[in-house]
């Protein structure tokens, strides 16, 4: 039984989110009827792949920033600002492209300072980057100044709630950006460097990795990251609003993170399992949505979900999973064995 | 002599004295009881979250669930009074076995499924939550005579402050949390704890005890800081406290306790929590802000406390280095 | 009641698995009162394991444990504590956040009512330390302290933890002379008060010192045990390795050196180290000696960049460089194998494999990937040229015994071919044969023209591989042997001579 | 008057309408020649309680306080009382004894969700329809209220029928979201009409019908409450129905009835009710549009 060492990593992930799929056509028969209605394709399934779309673009900076030991509270705060400046730039009336850029460049700064007060000042990440989650908040209604600032701009428009070929434009481009985010890591040394200095920044440091460089660098993917998620709600409801775009979303990003077995000690990381933790949270967002329940069980069954699914993934489960599964001892193999008649 | 890690403390003392001073220096009104008064009353239940958040700190964990233990405690004790006849008292001490079971669950999860503090109470925040709206989603005001006899017991200043009983809790809360994280046993593994899970397993610490111990007292005394907060507000709210853990933990920080786990003073938090409550109040005082400027003001003071401290701790290593460095061969 | 002829401690049949390894295979211990009991073997044989399953940290697969006479099955230290077997555990485990004090009595502090009795408290510690010879505050947290400190600190609660067995592993490996005899004289103390001790260590000449009994580990297995006034160091070693060993290390020291490849301008950093000058040649060995704390691993921090001095130049090849951080310094040909291996060396969590081409990888950038085959192939070589065992090389480093850690080290710094090699005591904790293997390397890479930096502990070691020895004492450099002056005497009279070693005092 | 002070405790900026009050209070004020002390209490009741107790401290002449919970206020308000400081709820009530406040200028919640059944009612004539809603944010009693309003309008109405109810945390986004869900959920063609408990909500919600390819405001009835200047443009344009007014200026009513009570003692009745108007398709709601969309929603 040989098995890719990519798939054998990812395969609770996918095990889980089979099941919660499954959940969700319990409470919805025809969950996973897709039809192709008014120009695109329109069903339950779309909809979790398109709702997740904000999540799965922040876990992809989060992953990285977890794997290097850090936590990114202020990416919630990052998408209202980024969603602010992309409305108020075309409002302004420039090219929608031009907005883009620049709520791009204001997620990159965002990023880069979380990074600077990580890397250079030393500051512990979680108190680092709450300082921009508390005033980031601040800022986007500055920008908006506390209104919906919406916007009429059908280039921008169409990055939240248009299609390309009958697919929403948000699955197309976290799936893209989700898949060169997770190539680049591995195709080039990126990964290895990442997860070196999440696990022994002295050592990395010594080895003669740049680490507070490679630091900087995995906010300001972060920050990135948070900036078109931020466009992306932006435009889809055809309005920035600076008080919930993205509230508590930093939230489920880490929850993302950890539900696709990633360490928050840092390390070993793999956003692939990342991105389908984000669609197992969407995908129980679904349920809670199609089951029809009050609203105030939505927290509860929730919490209990993901519990559940926390549960399972454990260490310590999934070693005596590991036990029951291999109850012998491993066999007495490749190992020199040393003369035993020298005991006598 | 002062002892070098006594530092922070010191730092976060005179930060807040030396605030203090400036704010009054603008605002005269700010230097009568009256303010302090509401200091100590208005953060009360702030400040008993934050002792216990300050004994998980120094574990080297993280309690997200406190803000949601706070609100489903008024809910339930709101409930409890309104649908049934037991005496507040009856209600509080069922309620604190409640909350101090439900902290001690979330430890026990925490070790043995050896899974991270930040995600088990974090799925632990959305539950409380979750049970509060279940209980009730609207806001539920208790009218009970106890709770009358309760809120009238103050002390009025000649200025028309009051001190409020529930001012005297938290500030008790701080002694008695005080005294146990230096003076005991329990305290000193703790410590232990955040110096270093392995080591202090090795060094026979009984990691399992302490750390549910740990959670436990946190969620106890969230609960003590619902029951506050319900004698502040008269009333349960499922909707209350909401982010509260997020104040708490920046309580804690300012207060000199790191985030690493390990070093820290629970007194510190409690001048933590009087920085938070100065900034809220000078803002107040100010009265120009608009709302968002008064997030990236608070955002900004915030920093501005972490990088004072980060900067007075680099400057008395630095000057530790050159001094004690080789303390041994002198 | 307690019964003179039995053994204070019997262990039987204990095993021990890891996924993929078997750590320990039906091993049998015997520890008799009032015995010094040495534990020998490589690296890697099972010697560290077989105390934490003696002691509860790991729960063992097989195998029963008697203690004066009764069946004990000690599920936690805080189990084998109370049970009488005080620990020490390889590489200090002990809270730098707590003082010395707290440390010492950590989970037995004297108690008055409910309160922790600090002035009592703080009494017992410092008289208990003085037994130990050192006069220090104990109301000072330990991270002030160094490490020497700390490792007798550790000693001295395992001691009064240990009503019946005292375990040491590896407690001599980051102390001088002077400490090991005190520590010696404790623990005879402790033998003649009827206290069985296990005593783990790769020096052998302690050994033969203190130790009544030896119990050799290979791969696992026990492969004997021998009373040790019967047998020669050389019976022991052969036992251990399960081969003979070739004489004494000696490197084959060539004399031809080279044109100067590095010079150092009164490098240093104030309140750290006082400026030196130094200038290594192409295949030259330079050691550097000192007692401890004399500031041997801060000059190789500093050449290294590791720590950025505030003064001095430094030349390559005759042209200035500058060096302000490890990448500089790699750039430039350099490496360092720091001392703390664990916190400074290895990235624990990383394959075998990954920790090897680690540094090469951060030499070339992020952007040219070393492609997977010349991975294996570089990876491959070491484990085999330096003889590191192993799995496979998919294994996480931090599994590794200490000294094959150290070899995959040397291979991570010798795969970016150096021209300056820096090592800081690169055989400390190294098991006998593997000390030899490591000393010929350091004649091998000597020949092949590279240039060497080697702090080290261990005077034999140096006069074995170095052309010139440096001699620091208190952050100066204080003087220099060169050719036939470098004796191990030499050696220690130039460190002690003026003042006296008074580190502990 | 221009040497009076009042403070102002804001419960935060989380909707556009909230900001529209925000800036509707300040004009007030300032037109008046008052001195204004503004507090922004980030939708904490305990910043609002503190928010007060510095007020009092700093001896303001008068309290305007927009409470985020009717609850737990009795023990602010006795001192504001002893401080002899007047206060002036707006646009909520609290549970407090009535005494110890001066009056509450608020609309009636309740009363806003039975216009907009009424409305449907009226609409639909007997027509059968099922009605989808999208609460407010659990818990709040604008949610909570407005939820009653309109159940209580349309029972006894056997024709109107509330299928699918889920919460839309008052924003754009999930309103859309949860309207996604419901599309799929009941079948777009099943459902008749969307109640929104604010605009926000249903102008997120009108977007996702139209993705689904259906016609808002002709296919799906929508109502929703608050008369935001979206609305308004919305109802121009076709895609929704009916809007109820909660008007921003909550506080020119009270400056007034302030301004009374100082100069003669003049007690102004304890609950100045404002207008829940409705605004439909007849009204001319793009000129409405262009007068309020500088208000700051
Ligand atoms: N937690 C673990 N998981 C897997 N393998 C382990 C673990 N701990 C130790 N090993 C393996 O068990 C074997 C015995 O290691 P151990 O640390 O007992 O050696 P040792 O004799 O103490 O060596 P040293 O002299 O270097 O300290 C080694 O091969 C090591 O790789
Ligand atoms: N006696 C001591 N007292 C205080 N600190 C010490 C002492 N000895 C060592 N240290 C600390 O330990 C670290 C290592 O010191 P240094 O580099 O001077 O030692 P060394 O000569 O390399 O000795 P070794 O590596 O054998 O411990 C330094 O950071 C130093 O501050
Ligand atoms: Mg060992
Ligand atoms: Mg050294």
């Amino acid at each position: 039984m040989t098995r890719s060492p990519f798939l054998k990593r990812i395969t609770p992930q996918l095990i889980i989110l089979a099941i919660v799929l499954l959940l969700n056509v319990l409470v919805l028969p025809d969950f996973f009827t897709v039809k192709f209605q008014n120009g695109r394709l329109f069903g339950n399934i779309i909809d979790v792949l398109n709702r997740g779309a904000p999540t799965a673009l922040l876990c992809v900076g989060m992953t990285l920033v977890i794997a290097t030991k850090g936590i990114d509270l202020s990416v919630g705060a990052v998408m209202a600002i980024a969603g602010a400046t992309a409305a108020s730039l075309v409002v302004e009336g420039q090219h929608w492209t031009t907005a883009v850029m620049g709520a791009l460049a204001v997620g990159a700064l965002c990023g880069a300072w979380n990074g600077i007060l990580v890397a250079f000042l030393r500051i512990q990440p979680i108190v680092a980057t709450l300082v921009l989650m508390v005033a980031g908040r601040g800022i986007a209604q500055l920008i908006t100044e506390g209104t919906i600032l919406t916007f009429l701009d059908q280039g921008l428009i169409h990055l939240g709630a248009g299609t390309v070929l009958g697919i929403p434009t948000p699955i197309l481009i976290w799936l893209s950006l989700g898949s060169f985010a997770a190539f680049l890591v591995r195709r080039t040394a990126l990964g290895l460097l990442i997860e070196s200095i999440g696990i022994n920044e002295a050592s990395s440091r010594l080895a003669g990795i740049n680490s507070r460089v490679l630091l900087l660098c995995v906010y300001v993917v972060s920050g990135i990251g948070a900036a078109v998620a931020g466009v992306i709600v932006t435009a889809d409801i055809q309005g920035a609003d600076a008080n919930n775009a993205g509230l508590w979303l930093e939230l489920d990003a880490i929850l993302a993170v950890v539900i696709g077995g990633n360490s928050l000690l840092g390390g070993k990381f793999s956003i692939v399992a990342s991105l389908l933790g984000a669609m197992i949270i969407q995908s129980v967002n679904s349920v809670i949505l199609l089951s029809g329940m009050p609203p105030e069980f939505n927290l509860v069954i929730k919490a209990l979900l993901i519990l559940a699914i926390l549960v399972i993934q454990s260490p310590k489960v999934s070693h005596i999973i590991y036990i029951l599964r291999a109850s012998t001892p491993p066999a007495k193999v490749d190992r020199p064995n040393p003369a035993k008649e020298l005991k006598r | 002599m002062i002892r070098s890690t006594h530092l922070p403390l010191i730092v976060t003392l005179l930060t807040f004295v030396l605030a203090y001073a400036l704010c009054a220096s603008q605002y005269p009104t700010m230097l009568s009881w009256r303010v302090v008064a509401n200091l100590l009353t208005d953060n009360a239940f702030l400040g008993i979250v934050a002792v216990g958040m300050t004994f998980v700190i120094l574990s080297g964990g993280i309690d997200l669930s406190v803000g949601s233990v706070i609100a489903f405690t008024g809910v339930f004790l709101a409930v409890i009074l309104r649908d049934t006849s037991l005496h507040p008292l009856t209600a509080f001490a069922l309620v604190l076995v409640i909350t101090t079971a439900f902290g001690a669950a979330m430890g026990a999860t925490i070790h043995y499924l050896d899974m991270p503090a930040f995600i088990v109470t974090l799925a632990g925040m959305f539950l409380a939550r979750g049970a509060a709206y279940v209980l009730s989603t609207d806001s539920v005001s208790i009218t009970h005579e106890f709770y009358d006899v309760l809120q009238s017991m103050y002390w009025k200043t000649a200025s028309g402050g009051r001190f409020r009983l529930i001012g005297f809790v938290m500030v008790l809360t701080f002694i008695v949390g005080a005294l146990v994280a230096h003076r005991t046993r329990f305290g000193q593994n703790v410590y232990a704890l955040g110096g270093g899970a392995g080591a202090a397993r090795l060094m026979g610490v009984p990691v399992a005890s302490t750390t549910i111990g740990i959670y436990a007292v946190s969620g106890g005394l969230a609960g003590l800081s619902g029951i506050v907060f319900s004698l502040y507000t008269s009333a349960g709210y499922s909707l209350a406290t909401v982010g509260v853990e997020l104040d708490a933990i920046a309580a804690v920080v300012i207060g000199g306790t790191l985030l690493t786990g390990g070093y820290g003073f629970v007194a510190g938090s409690f001048f933590g929590i009087l920085i938070m409550g100065l900034i809220q109040t000078y803002i107040v005082f100010d009265g120009t802000l608009s709302s968002w400027w008064t997030k990236i003001v608070i955002g900004g003071l915030l920093f501005a406390f972490i990088l004072l401290q980060k900067g007075l701790t680099w400057a008395s290593t630095a000057r530790k280095k050159a001094a004690t460095g080789f303390i041994a061969q002198s | 009641m307690t019964n003179d002829s039995l053994p204070m401690l019997h262990a039987t049949g204990i095993s021990k698995f890891f996924p993929g390894t078997i750590a320990l295979d039906d091993v049998d211990l015997t520890l008799h009162r009032g015995e010094i009991h040495a534990l020998l073997g490589e690296n890697g044989a099972g010697k560290s394991t077989l105390i934490k399953c003696l002691t509860g940290v790991y729960r063992r697969d097989g195998g029963a444990i008697m203690l004066d006479g009764q069946t004990v099955d000690p599920t936690s230290t805080n189990h084998s504590q109370s049970l009488g077997i005080g620990t020490v555990y390889q590489e200090v485990n002990l809270l730098p956040n707590l003082t010395v004090a707290e440390n010492l009595y950590l989970g037995r502090q004297p108690m008055r009512g409910p309160f922790v009795a600090r002035r009592a408290m703080n009494e017992a510690a410092r008289t208990s330390l003085k037994g130990f010879g050192i006069d220090i505050d104990p109301a000072q947290p330990l991270s002030t302290y160094s490490v020497a400190v700390q490792q007798v600190v550790a000693i001295a609660r395992a001691v009064e933890m240990s009503g019946k067995v005292l375990i040491l592993d590896e407690p001599t490996a980051s102390l001088d002379l002077d400490e090991v005899k005190l520590l010696f004289s404790v623990i005879r103390q402790l033998k003649s008060r009827g206290i069985a001790i296990v005593f783990i260590t790769h020096f052998l000449d302690q050994v033969f010192d203190l130790c009544d009994r030896a119990t050799v580990l290979r791969n696992g297995q026990v492969v004997g045990s021998r009373v040790l006034k019967d047998v020669s160091q050389r019976d022991i070693v052969t036992l251990m390795l399960g081969r003979q060993l070739d004489t004494a290390p000696s490197a084959a020291k060539s004399a031809a050196v080279g044109a100067p490849l590095l010079q150092i301008e009164s490098l240093g950093k104030s309140g750290m180290l006082d400026p030196f000058s130094l200038t290594i040649r192409k295949g030259e060995v330079v050691g550097l000696a000192g007692l401890l704390g004399s500031g041997r691993t801060e000059t190789s921090k500093l050449v290294f960049g590791a720590v950025r001095a505030d003064s001095g130049t430094m030349k390559l090849n005759g042209k200035d460089i500058s060096v302000t951080s490890p990448r500089d310094a790699v750039a430039h040909g350099f490496a360092l194998c720091p001392e703390d291996r664990k916190t400074e060396g290895i990235i624990g969590d990383l394959s075998v494999r990954d920790n090897i081409v680690l540094a090469l990888q951060a030499r070339q950038g992020w952007l040219r990937p070393i492609p997977r085959r010349k991975v294996d192939e570089i990876a491959e070589h070491y484990v085999r040229t330096l003889d590191i065992r192993l799995a496979n090389l998919d294994v996480p480093i931090r599994l590794l015994s200490g000294g094959n850690q150290q070899k995959a080290l040397l291979a991570r710094w010798l795969a970016t071919d150096p021209d300056v090699l820096i090592l800081d005591e690169p055989t400390r904790g190294i098991d006998i044969g593997a000390h030899a293997e490591i000393i010929a390397l350091i004649g091998r890479l000597q020949q092949d023209g590279m240039a060497l930096l080697v702090a080290s502990s261990e005077m034999e070691e140096l006069v074995a591989y170095a052309n010139r020895v440096i001699v620091l004492r208190d952050r100066k450099q204080v003087g220099e042997l060169v050719g036939a002056d470098i004796t191990s005497v030499n050696i220690i009279k130039a460190i002690a001579a003026e003042t006296r070693h008074e580190a502990l005092q | 008057a221009s040497d009076l002070t009042i403070g102002f405790s804001q419960i935060g900026s989380e909707s556009g309408w909230r900001a529209a009050e925000t800036t509707v209070t300040k004009q007030e004020v300032a037109a008046r020649g008052i001195q204004l002390k503004f507090a922004d209490a980030q939708q904490k009741q305990e910043n609002q309680i503190s928010a007060l107790r510095s007020f009092i401290a700093q001896g303001v002449d008068a309290i305007l306080i927009a409470p985020v919970v009717a609850t737990g206020w009795d023990e602010v308000l006795e001192e504001a009382q002893d401080a002899d400081i007047p206060v002036i709820l707006l646009d909520r009530t609290v549970d407090a004894p009535d005494d110890l406040y001066l009056t509450a200028v608020t609309s009636d919640l309740v009363h806003e969700g039975s216009v907009a059944g009424q409305w449907l009612v009226d609409d639909m004539a007997g027509a059968d329809c099922r009605i989808v809603e999208l609460q407010g944010t659990t818990g709040s009693s604008p949610a909570i209220d407005r939820k009653t309003g309109f159940e209580n309008a349309i029972s006894g109405h056997d024709n109107l029928e509330i299928v699918r109810s889920q919460t839309g945390d008052f924003t754009r986004s999930q309103g859309k979201v949860v309207m996604e869900s419901f599309l799929k959920a009941e079948g777009g063609d099943n459902i008749c009409a969307l109640y929104a408990h604010n605009d926000d909500m249903a102008v997120g919600a009108i977007q996702a019908i139209k993705e689904a390819g259906l016609k808002p405001g002709t296919d799906i009835k929508i109502v929703a409450i608050d008369a935001v200047p979206d609305a308004h443009l919305a109802i121009a344009n076709s895609e929704m129905n009916a809007t109820i007014e909660l008007t921003p200026n909550m506080a020119g009513p009270a400056l007034d009835a302030l301004a009374a009570y100082l100069a003669d003692g003049t007690v102004p009745p304890k609950w100045i009710q404002t207008e829940s108007r409705l605004y439909t398709a007849a009204d001319d709601n793009q000129a409405i549009y262009e007068v309020k969309k500088g208000l700051g929603y």
